[in-house]
């Protein structure tokens, strides 16, 4: 394997990264922050992409698509948060489970009655549609820069949010004791509300940004919210920039285990072994990751100050 | 992480069933073994040999169910990779019928060791997190299993594996009759459940129940909690680990698909939805979960559409699940 | 005179169990009243429940003379009352500084409000450990932020639930002179504290509650001329 | 002098550039009833968490009962006889008052690993656990959950909870803060009916409870030990007045 | 007299399409037969299996126990199917393939009450290993995800294809991002890549390859990647990239046209090669009842089943004696129509009378 190879696989790792990260963003700060475990996040991000292809049908371009999508995520999560979502804070953790879950089995199969099952597709915008030449044969699509240059805006707005502003220290706060967050003056529900809509419309922003390079269908987001937790998990809950840095070692172990995987394990037995664990062996890199991480840092890699 | 001073008053409630509550407990696992046990007379009667079959299921799913309970409810480990004991029990009873191997001298022991060991080397690890993380690193192990099992070309990998017959009793294929192998899976059922109560009302299950509030409180009085919940961990892996030998007899067909994360979630759901921390509940929970999945989807193929905000209501008004709301009161009232 | 803060026959309850009973009485602008009682008579149940933290079944209660009952807890808050809570409550994933500058406000022009310098310049151990968890303090420290938390919200109304347990006996004395400055700022003060001869130097007037209900309330020159009222109702 | 119970030497510890542990060294004899006192983040907490072994000590060592534990897990020290109260109290919520005294009575008797027999019906267990609860004055309170107890009552069963561990040596971190005169008053009778029992180490803001029940006192300054002696002695140290006592104890 | 058909098929999930497909098309045919499959009045029970073994287990035991049926038809994955096999053949209820043809049935598990509309699962694949060879490739690139059909349709492929494998690829179900695979296609410089990329990860897939400038460099062969259920999705991105079919879309015979007008007329989108299945299904049973004399009687069904006696879409049909279809097979195109829709176009006749491999090892004859 070649150094360019490497190179080029070290790159296409960390920008799947970064792709794993605008998606994770959401789940940290509605997690993280507020301790709340909204297993819809897979779903919003969904809709910010279904949005968006209406949105595109309408207006005719991406940035309309963009805008109708992020509103109307926006709109979405803020409904669904006055009607089921406030009324879990205090509750535990597995009343949150379930009842998110049912609201992924609603939103799932609303998305497939509205839209359809068939894939649907949102067109890349003209003005990031060109590519250059990464390596011999091999183009590099510019919208994929833009994709990374939008996944570290989003870490810098939230790190800077969460840990520098007054509303993220409130938001803080309020996740290990509302009552007196609110017994102090500030109006704990509406700032959560605020939280929590800004949390899917992150959702719907990357399932936005996500949908020219992938596919739009019902379900979409169901395996890629375990990912975002497994990203959260690694990083330290309630830590932005350990979801980051978690974002982009998956990235890049992912990446990196499916492109050499297999050509390691050939070093070590017969080709036909080596496909069939090779392979193997590269689905399963994230979770042994995972569970390595966990087995020496039991709280992730940057456990919240405190928390 | 720090829970809200809301949520632990909450748990402050929810943990040990008081007296009252103890017997509602056994009033509804009495009533839900009697439904069973008569179903197949009457569904004799009805001519309508397809409820025995998907009670089977029930039962199966419930055994499942009440094994998950019994660290979930009780020990508050909230295990997101439970469905890779049924799985490892399918495949363990399906890779020895592959092999010619029928007994259940054979298969039943095959079972509980590989879903014992599974469970001893990932508990293990898995317990020395907590929360979330533990949540998450269950996963992470039933994820490799559910991977180990896909690539296993040998026994069909993603396509599964047909076992070509029933499980066989000291040679003797007793399990074909569909009405006697109901009959052992309600008494595995039966079982499963009386051992979990014997096991929570011991002083092994205080233990347990005391980690779950407080861990330094059980330090300091000279008890350390791991061991404790990796004995409780692996009993509920072996206890699962049969309900998947049950399911590769009942199907008669062991495939990956029975160890998926969406599986593990599904078994969250029914031990939630029956109530934590009541082991009939689970039984409630697993049997409301199959029954209602299947009788919406007669109606509508948009069946989930109605399923979904049912769930929704049933945490938003239910406090404490079915079995709360079947013995009336809220829990905590 | 005018009332700050008015209570009248709160009657409250946890579930089914039954806590206050009619509480009524009042703190007026610039007064320090006290709360007394043995553990268990609900002085904090009264404190949960006129900052609308816990619903009261009955009565009224008023802050400048305008009805709050029933109204959220932060807006009670709002209005100019600054809760010290028993038990501290500091919040754990926030640093020192954090948690005072979290939920300050100076909503009334107080001047010279309450600023971080200041409330250093009051606690100098909290300026050690500005950049601390609030988890990572000792017992006493978190007492410290935990005022210095509210008096960082400029309070018309300061509520101090035991704000000096487990603290030292020299930190003890200095709240205690804190507090007396404060008071000699027009500052309006409500305590709740077990220690009485203390509470006898620094406040106007008493209340004791008992069961749930006041039992006696009088000024401090009351209380002294009367010492079978410590004996019958605090056991001091 | 019979030998030390708890012997610290030259323990240390540091949270970054905080000494909260300096060179400590102290002993605590059988029977005595040892206090800690000084300022609010003297280190106190952090010292008792060393000794009980929720605190990995960065330097120095700890023996007790003839034993070096320094190294030992939490509840291995407990088994040896070290049992601790907690400054924020630490009960089981969810248990009744007994289950949580009968679970550390279950833990002294040997192992847990017993699946067979109801334990809410194991007489012995059940009485002996009242008979705790009784000696605090919460026979009463015995069968309700202990979350819904005041503030005042979960402080006594924390203290029930660790006598019924019979331990060699009691530590106890403010056990009467946020209780009433009147039963921190019974408190002190308590411990003073228990002096000779077991050895305590008594970290206390309450100075009348501090003087009336120790022995000796050790007063805590910035993780170092200005002072050790009798009450009198502390009383009367011009250095304790100025660092911890203020008028107070006048 | 009446005929009950329970219908198997995904329809929740993402491979929800492929299902609605194969049901379209299986209702088109009862439709078109005026509710009438032979003359009797039909009712067709449409079952959701899920894509869960055990839970379409259960519905196929609902189906045949409760529900009754005359027969059983549909089923899109290999899984279901091995799932559901044996206790269907036990249950001695005729089944109508319209989808999965995994290799034991086909070969040693075959059975009598087996019929498939469908292809034997490599056919296909074999179909593309064939066309590299003709068309001459030397060194290619091979990929799957990593799960039973991929290893199949791998070595369905390399079965025809006799040319150099540079590097076969196994990629995770699922998968999102190719950016590492598309990197090492790049390196390698075959002469064409074959894929197996069924539903969402073939359209991730498409879309990349072609971002990444791929299309224009390295031919692109694949089978169940590019067709008109994903067509939607990808869009001009999978313009001129191939694929091994038995059946599409501009095929030219009558009843094809017919049916092809008339499914668009219906659904108001162009059938895939899963509604054309689902629509032989149909038109297979209409033709074998109608044979059997009008009636639903299950040894009559079956002896005119295996006469195969209907116009099927693709032109010549016959049972081979697995049960599995003799076909012709072709290459395929995708297109963009000039109604604008996408759709998939015949390129050229790589087999005719195509047999699978596996019928030597049926029993039956
Ligand atoms: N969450 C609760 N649930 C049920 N009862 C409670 C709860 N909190 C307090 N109580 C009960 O309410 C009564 C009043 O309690 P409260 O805390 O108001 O007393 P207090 O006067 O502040 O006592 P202390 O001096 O101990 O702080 C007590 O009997 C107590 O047991
Ligand atoms: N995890 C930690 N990280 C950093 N500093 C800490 C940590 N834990 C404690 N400290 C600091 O160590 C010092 C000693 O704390 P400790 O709790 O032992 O004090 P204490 O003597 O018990 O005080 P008090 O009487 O107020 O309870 C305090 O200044 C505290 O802020
Ligand atoms: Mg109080
Ligand atoms: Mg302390």
């Amino acid at each position: 394997m070649s150094a360019t190879l490497l190179a080029v696989q070290t790159l296409n790792g960390l920008q799947l990264g970064i792709l794993l990260f605008l998606i994770a963003a959401g789940l940290t700060l509605v997690f993280g922050v507020m301790d709340f475990i909204n297993l819809a996040h897979g779903v919003q991000y969904m809709l910010g992409a279904y949005l968006a292809v209406t949105g595109y049908s309408l207006t005719g371009t991406f940035w309309g698509a963009l805008l109708f999508g992020m509103l109307g995520a926006l709109v979405i999560g803020l409904v669904l948060e006055l009607l089921v979502f406030r009324h879990l804070y205090d509750r535990d953790h597995l009343d949150q489970v379930l009842a998110t879950f049912g609201i992924i089995l609603f939103l799932n199969e609303a998305v497939r009655t509205v839209w359809g099952s068939t894939p649907l597709t949102l067109p890349m915008p003209d003005l990031l549609s060109g590519s250059f030449e990464l390596m011999d044969g091999l183009l590099y699509p510019v919208y994929r820069i833009a994709l990374i240059v939008a996944g570290l805006i989003v870490a810098a707005v939230l790190y800077i949010l969460v840990t520098r502003t007054r509303a993220g220290m409130l938001v803080r706060a309020g996740a290990t004791n509302a009552p007196m967050v609110s017994a102090l003056g500030v109006d704990i529900r509406r700032l959560f509300m605020l939280v929590f809509g800004f949390g899917t419309m992150l959702a719907g922003f990357a399932g936005i940004l996500a949908a020219p390079i992938l596919v739009v269908e019902p379900g979409m987001g169901d395996n890629l919210l375990i990912l975002a937790f497994v990203v959260i998990v690694i990083g330290g809950i309630g830590s932005i920039r350990g979801a980051f840095i978690a974002a982009l070692i998956v990235g890049l172990v992912d990446t990196l285990g499916r492109g050499f995987a297999t050509d390691i394990a050939k070093l070590l037995m017969s080709p036909s072994a080596a496909n069939s664990v090779g392979p193997a062996i590269a689905s399963m890199l994230i979770y042994l990751l995972m569970a390595a991480v966990l087995f020496f840092r039991p709280t992730g890699l940057f456990p919240a100050r405190g928390g | 992480m720090t829970a809200s001073p809301l949520s632990t008053t909450e748990s402050a409630t929810s943990a040990v069933p008081a007296a009252p509550r103890r017997s509602r407990e056994t009033v509804i696992a009495a009533v839900a073994f009697l439904l069973f046990a008569l179903l197949p007379p009457v569904a004799m009667v009805m001519e309508d040999t397809f409820f025995v079959f998907f009670a089977i299921r029930v039962m199966i799913f419930a055994i499942a169910a009440v094994s998950l309970s019994l660290i979930l409810g009780f020990g508050a480990l909230v295990s997101f990779g439970h469905a890779a004991y049924l799985g490892l029990g399918a495949y363990s009873v399906g890779i020895l019928a592959e092999h010619g191997y029928w007994d259940v001298t054979i298969s039943l022991p095959v079972t509980l060791l590989v879903c014992g060991l599974f469970a001893a080397i990932t508990g293990a690890i898995s317990l020395k997190t907590r929360g979330v993380y533990f949540i998450m690193i269950t996963l992470a192990f039933g994820q490799m299993a559910y991977y180990t099992a896909t690539s296993l070309s040998a026994y069909g990998g993603d396509d599964g594996l047909t076992i070509w017959g029933r499980t066989e009793i000291f040679g003797a294929s007793v399990l074909g009759d569909r009405t006697t192998f109901y009959y052992v899976v309600l008494g595995m059922l039966m079982l499963s459940y009386v051992i979990a109560r014997v096991i929570v009302a011991s002083r092994f299950g205080r233990v347990l129940q005391g980690a779950k509030q407080s861990e330094m409180r059980l330090r300091a009085v000279g008890i350390d909690p791991y061991w404790y919940r990796l004995v409780a961990y692996v009993i509920a892996g072996m206890m699962a680990g049969v309900a998947g030998a049950l399911l590769a007899n009942a199907t008669n067909f062991v495939s990956p698909a029975y160890m998926s994360w969406h599986r593990s979630g599904e078994l969250i759901v029914m031990v939630v939805l029956g109530g934590l921390g009541s082991l009939a509940g689970s039984i409630v929970g697993a049997a409301s979960f199959l029954i209602l999945e299947e009788v919406l989807a007669l109606f509508t193929e948009h069946w989930r559409l109605i399923f979904g905000p049912l769930l929704v209501l049933v945490v938003l008004f239910g406090k404490g699940g079915l079995t709360a709301m079947l013995g009336g009161g809220r829990k905590n009232g | 005179m005018s009332h700050l803060l008015e209570l009248e026959g709160i009657e409250a309850s946890y579930g089914a169990a039954k806590v206050l009973f009619g509480m009524s009485f009042a703190v007026g602008t610039g007064e320090v009243v006290t709360l007394m009682g043995r553990n268990g008579m609900g002085k904090t149940t009264t404190i949960r429940t006129l900052m609308g933290m816990m619903p009261a079944s009955n009565g009224r209660i008023r802050f400048e003379g305008a009805d709050v009952t029933g109204a959220p807890s932060y807006r009670i808050a709002q209005c100019g009352i600054g809760l010290v809570p028993e038990g501290r409550q500091v919040f754990p994933t926030l640093s020192v500084e954090e948690n005072l500058v979290a939920t300050s406000a100076n909503r009334f022009g107080a001047t010279p409000g309450w600023s971080l310098s200041r409330v250093y310049e009051f606690f100098p151990r909290l300026k050690e450990r500005r950049s601390n968890m609030g988890n990572q303090l000792s017992g006493g420290e978190q007492q410290m932020l935990a005022i210095g938390r509210a008096l960082m919200t400029n309070p018309k109304l300061l509520i101090l639930d035991e704000a000096t347990e487990g603290l030292a006996p020299l930190i003890r004395a200095e709240i205690w002179a804190c507090l007396e400055r404060l008071k000699g700022d027009g500052q309006s003060i409500l305590v709740v504290d077990k220690n009485v001869d203390a509470l006898e130097v620094l406040a106007d007037r008493h209340v004791v509650v008992e069961k749930g209900q006041v039992a006696w309330s009088g000024s401090s020159a009351d209380l002294k001329a009367d010492p079978t009222i410590r004996e019958r109702y605090l056991s001091v | 002098m019979a030998d030390p119970i708890l012997q610290l030497r030259d323990l240390t510890k540091a949270y970054g550039a905080l000494k909260v542990t300096d060179h400590v060294s102290l002993d605590v004899l059988p029977g005595e009833i040892h206090a800690i006192i000084g300022p609010n983040g003297a280190g106190k907490t952090t010292l008792i968490g060393q000794i009980s072994g929720s605190l990995r000590p960065d330097g120095g060592s700890i023996r007790f009962a003839g034993e070096d534990v320094t190294h030992l897990p939490m509840h291995a020290r407990a088994r040896a006889g070290l049992a601790r109260s907690f400054q924020i109290t630490e009960i089981l919520p969810a248990f009744t008052a007994r289950e949580n005294v009968a679970l550390a009575l279950q833990a002294k008797q040997g192992h847990s690993f017993r699946f067979l027999r109801n334990v809410s019906r194991d007489r012995d267990l059940n009485d002996r656990a009242l008979a705790c609860l009784a000696e605090l004055g919460l026979s009463h309170r015995a069968d309700l959950p202990a979350g819904i107890l005041s503030h005042g009552e979960k402080r006594a069963l924390e203290l029930a909870i660790a006598m019924a561990c019979e331990p060699k040596l009691l530590l106890l971190d403010e056990p009467m803060a946020g209780t009433g005169r009147e039963e921190t008053d019974r408190l002190v009778e308590v411990l003073g009916q228990l002096k000779g029992r077991y050895a305590m180490l008594l970290v206390e803001h309450d100075m009348s409870a501090v003087f009336a029940l120790a022995d000796r006192i050790s007063v805590l300054v910035y993780g170092q030990i200005i002072e050790t002696g009798t009450p009198n002695q502390i009383r009367a140290s011009t250095k304790v007045r100025e660092a911890y006592l203020g008028e107070e104890a006048a | 007299e009446s005929l009950k058909i329970g219908f198997l098929a995904t329809l929740s999930g993402p491979p929800a399409a492929l299902g609605e497909h194969m049901r379209d098309g299986f209702l088109l045919g009862v439709k078109q037969a005026g509710g009438k499959l032979g003359g009797l009045d039909t009712e067709v029970l449409v079952v959701d299996d899920e894509l869960k073994p055990d839970a379409a287990l259960t519905k196929v035991r609902g189906l045949i126990e409760r529900d009754q049926v005359d027969m059983l038809a549909g089923i899109v994955f290999s899984n279901v199917m091995m799932a559901v096999y044996k206790p269907i053949i036990d249950a001695e209820t005729i089944f109508v393939g319209g989808n999965a043809g995994p290799s034991p049935i086909a070969g040693k598990a075959c059975s009598p009450y087996f019929f498939t509309t469908s292809y034997q699962n490599d056919q296909n694949h074999e179909a593309m290993g064939q066309y590299a060879e003709d068309a001459g490739y030397k060194r290619m690139v091979i990929m799957a995800p990593n799960y039973q059909a991929g290893k199949d349709s791998l070595a369905g492929f390399k079965r025809y294809f006799k040319g150099e494998i540079v590097d076969e690829m196994y990629t995770q179900l699922g998968q999102l991002d190719f950016s590492s695979e598309l990197t090492k296609i790049a390196a390698a410089k075959p002469d064409a890549v074959f894929v197996f990329m069924p539903g969402g990860m073939g359209v991730n897939l498409v879309k990349q390859y072609a971002q990444a400038g791929l299309s224009s460099q390295v031919p692109f062969l694949s089978a169940f990647t590019v067709d008109e259920t994903t067509l939607p999705a990808t869009q001009d991105t999978a313009l001129g990239l191939l694929s091994g079919a038995q059946w599409a879309p501009n095929l030219d015979n009558e009843a094809n046209k017919a049916f092809v007008a008339a499914f668009e007329e219906e659904y108001g989108y162009v059938p895939s090669i899963y509604a054309s299945q689902g629509y032989d299904a149909a038109r297979l049973i209409d033709g074998a009842v109608k044979k059997a004399g009008g009636k639903a009687d299950k040894a009559k069904l079956m002896a005119a089943m295996k006469e195969a006696p209907f116009e099927s879409v693709r032109g010549d049909f016959s049972f081979n004696t697995n049960h599995f279809p003799i076909q012709d097979v072709y290459v395929v195109k995708a297109v963009k129509r000039e109604d604008g829709k996408y759709a998939t176009e015949t390129v050229e006749k790589v087999f005719d009378d195509k047999i699978d491999a596996y019928v030597g090892e049926c029993g039956m004859n």
